[in-house]
């Protein structure tokens, strides 16, 4: 295992300190029980945001606290679920009156951590679960769809909706919106690393891949034999296109996402089939995301997430946003 | 029966285990169940002082495997303890038939938190074979038997896991490919099981 | 050779028609000669900045076109300076009528094939070279130090500087002002591969690592065996603190760069360590940057750049900037 | 002297030994002189017709090595091509002597363009040999004998740059650690010159 890590144990807290080094001015970091939270916070009257997760995703969740996205971001140890008391403390620093939304990815372990602190809770929590990977079959048989990709756009429009000052439920039923109308598939080209385990989560031959990937180097939905981009791009594109289904016509927010260790380059290479077979089929993108906003450590491989939109969540998506990781209109 | 020497015993196993049952998990998981468990149960032996009244040590055991082990395991076995805990409160001596109780009320639990029936291919498939074991043994035999036979139950239980195709948690991703590998967790719970009842041995 | 690529001769060109179907409103890619200039250039009276070089190290130079920053990048192949062609192009393209900056990292390739861009151009060119990376010799015996991570100091304050109207010689002299206080040293974990070579640049056991790298998988200053983060940062600060020589009090801007396989996680570990050395050193940490903006395709790694504040640089740094890669104040 | 010729046997070579320019270039540098001089002769031999004029070839090939190769053999090559161009420019047939005046002004330009001086480690070394043992010969040689002279100079002094210590270009970052490999800029002269000799052999 080769990492710019010092103790496997202390990834977490030693990051967590980085990041309250760097970013005093905007982030207030608490150590224990561990959460990332807005420096101004909490905004007297306005939903307070939650999310969290594993670590390991970064910039997922502590990259994206700030004006018009997250109040306060979990983090859990490395790619596993945060603890209920986490996350009851960062509701309690959230919350400003209005009530606290809790973005929870589908996962068993993050289900049931948050229903353990909403239970507990003594604020308004409402959650919402993104659950967007169609990857996985979504059956009462199953945990039901994983929650990848998506998360990233519930954050950022549940965000800009509780800037805007709307309330707790409207927010709940946008973010709830984003996720109905979001699909997502990932694909890996190389395993990756947990610090305190390792060894490589999966062993990938120099000519396999992994499709249907979830973000916790959990095995996808099948290994196949490594292809071009184009072929690739196509194989994770045909399951979103027909699951949702998005039809022509439809506008869509294309987000092209690196798993942490595939070059910039080779994320512009994916967006580019994806915009001409987005394009062949009549869709229009109005907007993009291109870059590693949601990974699994240094894994390579991308995800694409589509999310069809409307005039309402396009402005949501448009509005300022101030995180060290998404950032514009301000 | 010293809850603080069981979880030390069971911090220790699963120490020592803990490679294997990362392993386990990551054939049909993530790889970290081996972590997670080491972690809570670390800092749970930690937490529990020898001595203390058996429902106060497993509530602390409880609250900290919440707050430490985090992922599924983590809420799943604090209510499993928090259960246990709920069973042998008011118990001065707790015998075969009090821990067959508490752990009927364990088991429950940890099905209200996580949804699962035996079958699922969870840990619940170490738990309710190990409970039924438990009751069936509580009326003729000694708290160290009767605990033993669990043990045994539970181990035959996560053996029993490995045919069977996941319906819960991570591993129901992989569908038919969960096939044909041990459940971590109800690995896991054979462990601790197995580290309750040599802990009533030694008493 | 893993990668998200169709055709290893194809990747920049795919590339630039996937920032081209994504940027369409802010930027404008030429495609022979290739470079990405701003979608509004050229601005008339503006002392236009170029920049480019060698493709791999995304999101520099084509992340950093836009207001406040770049007018235009012209991207070589993979490791590979540009060529004089493209520059000479991108050099009219963003001809404001006030004169054109070259940024050039000093490298012998994108040395001569600057110089000989600048001696055919008609336009008034001035150029800036960018050697900060004290991993390297200075002598008169070799090529001089390499260009690292101030090439994006350098390119968001001389971009600044323009935006405000100053003339050439002030852009100039302020590129330079912020090479000559700037100190960088880098290392790798892991090497990259090239995707028209298709094997990796160099090989490192599995308890190496490469400290004083390039930023083009060139052999560093020494192999040596794997240590914490910790320990690597000290061995990369004190010859970055020494050489300037950097003094308690100075007013600095630190800036941790992952080489493009290294978790952002990990960035934050490392930015810790440095945080906490300056201020051992009594050194002011007053403006900081962490991320992956100067990158080798995939290799994991690390480099940090300290750059001697004063008032003036402070305030072109904080400047509005509206960028992919680089954006705030807009 | 079919520039055409000699320069699609030049694209050939180049094509065959790029792996081992690559490899050369990595030991001392970032590994890319082949794919570079591969890409650059690719599109040279596509772009110069047959039966032009010298000069006027030469030339096309400098201009189309300067807006193709990149790094630091662009420029150099694109000086290299050029500076013969100008040493066979109103020359109808050129001789073993307008060769040699050729490769001089060829020199020097890359001389010019890179600072180099012989023994700094890099294609000056093969270059500079070359020339004078093409000077050397042409006196008393026909063209072919005078070129295969140079080429075998320049072989020579590639091979001599092993124990070199680079002073110039990327491979002077590495100090001592550039001695005991050869250049892969003084490699490629060397290439292009055997295939400049046996150009002028099959004629
Ligand atoms: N719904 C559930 N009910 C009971 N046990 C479960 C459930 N979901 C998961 N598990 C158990 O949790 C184990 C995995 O725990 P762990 O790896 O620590 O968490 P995670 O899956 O979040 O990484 C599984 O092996 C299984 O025994
Ligand atoms: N200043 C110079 N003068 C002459 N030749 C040089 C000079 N710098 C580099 N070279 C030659 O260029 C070769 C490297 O070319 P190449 O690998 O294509 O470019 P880059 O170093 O930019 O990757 C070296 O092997 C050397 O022969
Ligand atoms: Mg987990
Ligand atoms: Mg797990
Ligand atoms: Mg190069
Ligand atoms: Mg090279």
């Amino acid at each position: 295992m080769k990492k710019l890590i010092n103790d496997p144990e202390a990834v977490v807290s030693e990051a967590l300190e980085g990041i309250a080094a760097a970013h005093p001015d905007t982030l207030r970091v608490s150590f224990d029980p561990a959460y990332i939270a807005r420096a101004d916070g909490p905004v007297r009257g306005k939903v307070g945001i939650l999310s969290g997760g594993g670590s390991g995703h970064e910039p997922l969740h502590g990259g994206f606290v700030g004006r018009g996205m997250l109040d306060v971001a979990c983090p859990g140890a490395v790619f596993t679920s945060p603890t209920p008391d986490q996350m009851l403390a960062a509701t309690q620093a959230v919350d400003g009156g209005a009530g606290v939304l809790h973005i929870v990815k589908n996962y068993t372990g993050d289900v049931m951590n948050f229903e353990t602190a909403a239970e507990l809770a003594e604020t308004e929590v409402v959650s919402v679960l993104v659950d967007d990977d169609v990857a996985v079959q979504d059956s009462t048989y199953t945990a039901g769809r994983r929650g990848v990709g998506a998360t990233v756009l519930v954050e950022k429009i549940a965000g800009a909706a509780a800037e805007a000052g709307r309330p707790l439920a409207e927010v709940a039923a946008l973010a709830r919106r984003v996720d109905e109308n979001a699909r997502s598939m990932g694909m890996a080209l190389t395993s990756c690393t947990v610090p305190h385990v390792g060894t490589p989560t999966f062993e990938l031959a120099e000519d396999e891949m992994e499709i249907g990937i979830g973000i916790h180097g959990e095995p996808g939905r099948e290994r196949v034999e490594l292809e071009p981009a184009d072929k690739i791009v196509d194989r994770l594109l045909e399951p979103i296109l027909s699951d949702l289904p998005f039809s022509s016509g439809d506008r869509v927010l294309a987000f092209v996402n690196g798993m942490g260790g595939t070059p910039l380059i080779e994320l512009y290479i994916v967006y580019r089939r994806v915009a001409q077979v987005l394009g062949e089929r009549g869709l229009k993108i109005e907007r993009n995301l291109v870059g590693n906003f949601i990974t699994s450590l240094e894994m390579a491989g991308t995800s694409i997430t589509l999310l069809k939109l409307d005039d309402e969540l396009v402005q949501l998506w448009d509005a300022p946003v101030d995180t060290t990781a998404l950032r514009w209109g301000v | 029966m010293d809850v603080a020497a069981w979880v030390r015993a069971g911090a220790a196993v699963l120490e020592q285990e803990r490679d294997r049952l990362n392993r386990l998990d990551a054939d049909i998981g993530d790889g970290d169940h081996g972590a997670n468990m080491t972690r809570g149960f670390k800092a749970a032996a930690e937490r529990v002082a020898s001595g203390a009244p058996a429902a106060d040590a497993l509530r602390t055991v409880g609250m900290t495997l919440l707050s430490t082990v985090g992922g599924a395991a983590g809420p799943l076995y604090g209510s499993f303890f928090i259960g246990l805990a709920g069973g042998l409160r008011d118990v001065s001596d707790a015998d075969a038939d009090v821990w067959a109780t508490a752990l009927e009320a364990a088991t429950a639990a940890v099905q209200r938190r996580g949804k699962a029936e035996p079958g699922d291919k969870t840990m619940v498939d170490a738990l309710v074979p190990a409970r039924d074991a438990l009751r069936g043994a509580a009326a003729g035999a000694s708290l160290q038997e009767a605990l033993q036979a669990a043990a045994d139950a539970a181990q035959k239980g996560a053996e029993a896991t490995v045919p069977l195709l996941a319906r819960k948690g991570r591993a129901s991703y992989l569908g038919e490919r969960s096939i044909g590998h041990q459940d971590p967790g109800a690995t896991s719970t054979a462990l601790l099981l197995q580290a309750l009842a040599a802990t009533a041995d030694e008493q």
